[in-house]
């Protein structure tokens, strides 16, 4: 609440720096068409046109917001041309690829927790899986899913959400799974308890409000694959493929609507997997930790 | 140490021997996964394509963005830090602009910055900016309220504190963030390329060499591509330890 | 003659470091009989913990011989003879404190019913009935503290190890906890060994007060104690107890010179 | 009915009209197929789909067609709706150009991931480096859309008559500001979209008779996009799953598309394919394919077809 | 008469938190004179912390008035006259001991030369010459709290506050530094004050014992202490010591049950 009027200053003066880059940067088409036709352009004609380009290198953001109306709010959220439709579908592969990322995560990480050559082993491998651009690997995770028969795009897509979305599970889990400090350790070792029950009665406990935190990034680095994977392998539906036709097509307000579109479901999502963190360290007893 | 080494590579062998077995096993077609020797043998043959390619990409997109994406950060962390109020304003305006998927700004920023390099530069720079930001603020942030009581019992100026306890104490934070933004730098310097290029370039080649179906290429670029990523997050790892070797964390 | 409940002959443990072997315990010799209070006090780094370890089976000695009732400390804590005490409360912040006083419970098996009339009893035990249903962050530290000792106690164990479990405290409270520790121990007649850096704690609470030094660790003096087994906390401004005190001054500080 | 996948080169726009109204015309089902198309993207080359078991008939140019088949991918043609090219190089007046020779030292636009090839082979007639050495082009790797012409980071760029051509031009450039250079006025023309299969689907003659009746279909869309370009452009917008495409655009592209299908009746016409292997061999010092492919189409399938 | 050097009038200070206002300091009356030694002690939450860091300038009372030397604490604190020392030790893990020692220094711009003296001169006084090099974690618990106090220590301010200064350390060496610091107190005649948990702590330090509160914060007692300044260790087996002990633990029990 304290924030609102400072955040309302800063996207008023963005508002007004992006207005003035608008006229800056697009007036060089203004100029040339001008010069194309043969006209001399006013200064008030050229920045009237900088606001209503077609193709503009930057669109004003009234340019946006009104296409981002048109396509949300004017049209059927069942019609293929509403930004909410396409949106669920990314929403969706997300979704998908977020569950994924979150099994796969936790997996290793137990593995890697318990088990001292699993540490060696795998968490440089987990480090490095992570320079491997994804782009490259998408065709590839296309076709071998083409091949074993999960033919369906949602999943090669949920794949490569899922491929940058496990990683910060894994970190955060590592961390949060070997947490425990040596006294609480050893309080159950005095009580005789065996590993499988210092795992479920203490780390896995532990490792909540870890598991919990790494949740905002992983759902965000799901939604970056989803929609990467969309751009990418399919262009057949989503935010991701409807950023690419735009740009193909000579249609940069699709892509900027687009864009700020995908940035808006990114927010949503992130608050409501923050709604749920909270919810969980409430049922988890709390301001502990 | 010998087996801080060991185990790993041991695992990688494992991995690439079944994959040399089963790809020849199974018949499966070299244009769909092709086995390690084939990839082996493209990187030796391609020596200069690779070596021009990873100077286009790594060299002058990547560390290029990277550099200015990280100073932009930083000077941002420090002003908006100053000021109370902007960062109360710019934190969620930022934070917002963080949720976008930036890759797709890949195709804005070629259009703004032309094909070459510097549009290249310009994707790695906005999106390692953000994770930059965040982690500096919250370095900055991290110094607890009795060290900053200390200074202030001495009457330290702002920009004393500054240097002399909330800088180094948001180095390891710094060195987090930059773990993080060397492999996005990568990755965003190579799918930039898909938007647009000259006839260099890693992601350049990735795409091109996959439409004529020479997948030991494609993947002769992944194998450089994870090198230099690994070797990119080691320098880091091998700097922070040098700087930060005060953090418990470095201790060991 | 009775057995000695803990039996120490001639203990060493000895940690390999990168710096070089750390001799944690050298030649530690130590009778405890059942219904003793033994403190453990010393210097930093003079292996009290170690020993309290070792006791609970938690390290192994790398020389001597140490029986806990004729068996080896892994047997005797397979066989629940330890509840053990540690500085911090250590309670799962996740659990309320009736769920981490069941926590050893759960671990053990013991039948639910029983669980649930154990609970009650050892939450009375130290005056925290009514307060299982909270979490261990809405109590004062001097409750949680109690708390991790009921949690030590809920299932009967013979021998209870406390590591300077009222460190953390501050002095009124800890008078407060030391009185009821006495109390307690008179009532279950349980063998206590206790760390504690506090000469007028060790000298307060014990029947043997055991001083240690460090580098190697080892025992300086062994005092028993002429304070009665009733001793109220005025008891502390008796001259018996300010000669007690002294003498184990002395014996601290002959041991920090060294 | 018998199951046939379908993988386009490209995302569903009215380039593959005849498909799409095939499809919704029930032209598959009279034939008693039941067809599935899948739609490309950047990231998709047609021939792994194919050769991952993904699809069953690709649509692809036979430059890349022809150099995946060197690679060891066997990829034949078996049937060719387009007749003509759509390929050329559209340049601004103003950066000087008024004919190939002044290509020199410039920067032109191409498309890759295998359509640079005719490209390549028409660099090489002109004796131009491609190198960006002096005195030859310097070559941009152009993305999906033609903002390199607008910015002026290109003299010329890769258009197809159906569809970039007509983006520069609802940018506002008029066609008085362009001069373009279509492959087929240039001798260096290739066969653009046909109809491929692997090499293994023409042993098994249910699979034969099957593509048969598919082609079969397909040219019967064709026929019928033709004939009726607005309601075609309807249909494929129909499909589009993005839902970014616009009307007029599409309409206007099936225009152009019908011009290139205009003169097949689906079978690959030998002379256009000897042409097209003699242009990519003549690749300049990299050629694209460096042998006489050999069983690269069949004319099987359309004589099937034709009955 | 001289004028006390710190003067409490009358103060308040009230925290606006969630759950409503926290009442931390209440008609808080104090004189510090010159070369005074003040102890404070009180139950966890009695405001002693609070009070030290309205007496800095660290955090300002909503009531009364406090005044040092006659100036605010905030011109006080520009005018360098606090050294503070905090329950840890809280070096700069990135610093040496003598670039920790060096930081105050840097920061109030004394001459390159006079620092290294300076830095000599406090490592001396704390008995850490030769450690200026080693890093904190280097050094052991006791002789990080000694660096923390060399700190505070080398640019020479009139006031020294300390807040559970050895709260962390064990017992003989708690002992050790107590004894130093008197005899540093003697020698530079600074006004120090001082917040404990330790009642002997509180007693064989001070020249005045402050006890306080909780629930207002308030001074429920101020003792002058009868002792005199020269105070070997063994002062505290005495007599007077003991009763002084006794009079300050009732005035805290009271607290407490309050
Ligand atoms: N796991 C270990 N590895 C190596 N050295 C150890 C280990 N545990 C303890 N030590 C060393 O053994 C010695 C005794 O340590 P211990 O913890 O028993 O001391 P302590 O008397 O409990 O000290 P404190 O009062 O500080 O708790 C110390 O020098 C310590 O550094
Ligand atoms: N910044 C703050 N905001 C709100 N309440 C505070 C704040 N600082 C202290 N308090 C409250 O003021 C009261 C006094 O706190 P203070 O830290 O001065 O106690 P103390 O005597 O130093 O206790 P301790 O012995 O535990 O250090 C406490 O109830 C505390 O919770
Ligand atoms: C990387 C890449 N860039 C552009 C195209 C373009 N393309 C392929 S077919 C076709 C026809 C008309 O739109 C076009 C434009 C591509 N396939 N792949
Ligand atoms: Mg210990
Ligand atoms: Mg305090």
């Amino acid at each position: 609440m304290r924030s609102i009027i400072p955040v309302l200053t800063v996207v008023a003066a963005l508002v007004v720096i992006w207005y003035a880059a608008a006229v800056a940067m697009n007036s060089q088409w203004t100029r040339d068409q001008a010069a194309r036709a043969g006209v001399e352009v006013s200064f008030g004609e050229l920045v009237s046109d900088t606001m209503s380009q077609k193709r503009p290198l930057l669109p004003a953001p009234h340019q946006i917001v009104s296409e981002m109306w048109e396509t949300t709010v004017q049209k059927k959220i069942t019609s293929k041309r509403s930004m909410v439709y396409q949106g669920m579908i990314t929403l969706k592969t997300t979704m998908l690829g977020f569950a994924f990322g979150i099994i796969g995560g936790v997996v290793l990480a137990t593995i890697i927790v318990l088990s001292r050559v699993g540490r060696l082993t795998l968490m440089p491998w987990a480090i490095i899986s992570q320079t491997i651009p994804i782009v490259a690997l998408a065709p590839i995770i296309v076709v071998l899913s083409n091949a074993v028969g999960a033919g369906t795009l949602m999943v090669p897509k949920a794949i490569i959400a899922s491929y940058l979305s496990f990683y910060p599970v894994l970190v955060s889990m590592v961390k949060g799974l070997s947490s425990p400090d040596q006294m609480q350790l050893d309080l159950l070792r005095t009580y005789g308890a065996s590993r499988r029950e210092v795992f479920w009665k203490l780390r896995l406990p532990s490792s909540m409000p870890y598991f919990f935190a790494s949740l905002k990034v992983a759902v965000a680095a799901a939604f970056v694959g989803a929609v990467v994977a969309e751009l990418s392998t399919s262009a057949i539906a989503g935010l991701g493929a409807r950023m690419l036709i735009g740009s193909q097509f000579g249609e940069p307000m699709i892509m900027w609507a687009a864009l700020f579109s995908a940035a808006v479901l990114a927010a949503i999502l992130i608050f409501l997997v923050g709604s749920v963190e909270k919810g969980a360290r409430h049922f988890m007893g709390g301001r502990a930790i | 140490m010998i087996e801080r080494i060991g185990w790993p590579v041991g695992f990688g062998i494992l991995v690439l021997a079944l994959w040399e077995v089963g790809v020849r096993a199974f018949g499966v077609s070299p244009a769909i996964l092709p086995p390690p020797s084939a990839i082996w043998a493209a990187i030796i043959s391609s020596g200069p394509t690779l070596w021009g390619d990873w100077v286009q990409t790594v060299v002058k997109g990547a560390l290029n963005g990277l550099w200015m994406g990280t100073l932009a950060a930083l000077v941002l962390a420090v002003i908006i830090d100053r000021f109370d109020f902007l960062k109360r304003g710019l934190l969620p305006v930022a934070n917002f602009f963080a949720a976008l998927p930036i890759v797709g700004l890949a195709p804005i920023m070629v259009m703004w910055f032309g094909f070459d390099w510097h549009s290249k530069a310009a994707v790695v720079a906005v999106m390692v900016f953000f994770p930059m930001l965040v982690n500096i603020l919250g370095g900055l942030a991290a110094v607890d309220t009795m060290q900053r009581d200390l200074m202030r019992t001495y009457g330290a100026s702002h920009v004393q504190t500054l240097t002399k306890l909330r800088g180094p104490a948001a180095l390891p934070f710094l060195f987090n963030g930059l773990k993080i933004a060397t492999s996005l730098a990568l990755i965003g310097a190579i799918v930039a390329e898909y938007f647009g290029s000259p006839i260099r370039g890693m992601g350049f080649r990735i795409s091109t060499e996959m439409g004529r179906l020479a997948t030991d290429m494609v993947w002769a670029e992944i194998v450089v591509s994870a090198v230099t990523g690994t070797a990119l997050y080691g320098i880091v790892a091998g700097i922070e330890r040098k700087v930060t070797f005060w953090h418990p964390s470095q201790r060991g | 003659m009775q057995r000695p409940v803990i039996d120490a002959k001639n203990v060493d443990l000895t940690f390999q470091t990168n710096d070089g072997p750390v001799h944690a315990l050298s030649g530690v010799n130590l009778e405890i009989m059942k219904g003793d209070f033994v403190s453990f006090i010393g210097p930093s780094g003079c292996g009290k913990t170690t020993f309290l370890r070792c006791i609970a089976g938690l390290e192994t000695p790398t020389g001597g011989a140490l029986t806990i009732n004729g068996l080896t400390p892994e047997e005797a804590r397979k066989s629940r003879a330890y509840g053990y005490v540690f500085q911090a409360a250590g309670l799962y912040p996740w659990r309320t404190i009736a769920g981490n006083i069941k926590l050893p419970l759960e671990i053990m098996k013991f039948p639910r019913a029983e669980m649930t009339d154990r609970i009650n009893k050892v939450l009375q035990l130290v005056d925290l009935d009514g307060f299982g249903g909270k979490y261990p962050w809405q109590l004062s530290g001097g409750m949680q503290q109690r708390a991790s000792i009921a949690r030590a106690l809920a299932f009967d164990a013979d021998i209870l190890l406390m590591d300077e479990p009222f460190g953390a405290l501050d002095e009124i409270v800890r008078d407060k906890l030391n009185e009821e520790l006495l109390a307690l121990w008179a009532r279950t007649q349980k063998t206590i060994a206790f760390v504690t850096h506090s000469i007028p704690e060790a000298v307060y609470l014990s029947t043997k007060i055991v001083v240690m030094s460090p580098r190697p660790g080892r025992i300086t003096d062994v005092i028993d104690s002429p304070l009665p087994k009733e001793r109220p906390l005025e008891i502390r401004d008796t001259p018996e107890f300010i000669a007690l005190a002294h003498r184990v001054r002395e014996g601290l500080r002959e041991g920090h010179a060294a | 009915a018998d199951e046939v996948t379908l993988q386009l080169k490209w995302v569903t726009q009215a380039q593959f009209a005849g498909y799409y109204v095939a499809l919704e015309k029930g032209f598959y089902e009279a034939a008693d197929l039941d067809v599935t198309i899948k739609p490309g993207g950047p990231d998709v080359a047609p021939v792994q789909v194919l050769l991952g078991g993904g699809a069953d008939v690709m649509v692809d140019w036979m430059p890349s067609a022809l150099a995946a088949r060197e690679n060891g991918a066997p990829v034949v043609n078996i049937a060719q709706p387009f007749k003509g090219s759509g390929m050329m190089l559209t340049c601004l007046k103003e950066s000087g150009i008024t004919g190939p020779e002044d290509f020199a030292d410039k920067t032109l636009g191409v498309w890759f991931y295998g359509n640079e090839y005719p490209f390549l082979s028409w660099m090489g007639k002109l004796g131009m480096a491609t190198d960006g050495s002096e005195g030859g082009v310097t070559v941009l790797k152009q993305g999906f859309n033609v903002d390199p012409l607008l910015q002026k980071q290109a003299a010329c760029i890769s258009t197809m008559t159906y569809n970039e051509y007509w983006q520069v031009i609802d940018a506002g450039i008029s066609a008085d500001d362009l001069i373009t250079f279509k492959y087929e006025d240039q001798g260096v023309a290739t066969l653009e979209d046909g109809l491929y299969v692997l090499e293994s689907s023409l042993d098994d003659e249910a699979m034969v008779d099957k593509l048969a009746r598919f082609v079969s279909a397909s040219m019967e869309g064709w026929k019928w996009a033709e004939e009726n370009p607005e309601d075609a452009a309807m249909i494929v917008l129909e499909y589009d799953e993005t839902g970014a495409q616009t009307e007029s655009h599409q309409i206007r592209m099936m225009g152009e598309v019908a011009k290139l299908t205009a003169g097949s009746d689906g079978a690959l016409d030998v002379a256009d394919y000897e042409r097209t292997v003699e242009s990519l061999l003549s690749g300049g010092s990299d050629p694209v394919i460096t042998k006489e492919p050999e069983g690269a189409y069949t004319t099987l399938i359309t004589d099937a077809a034709m009955k």
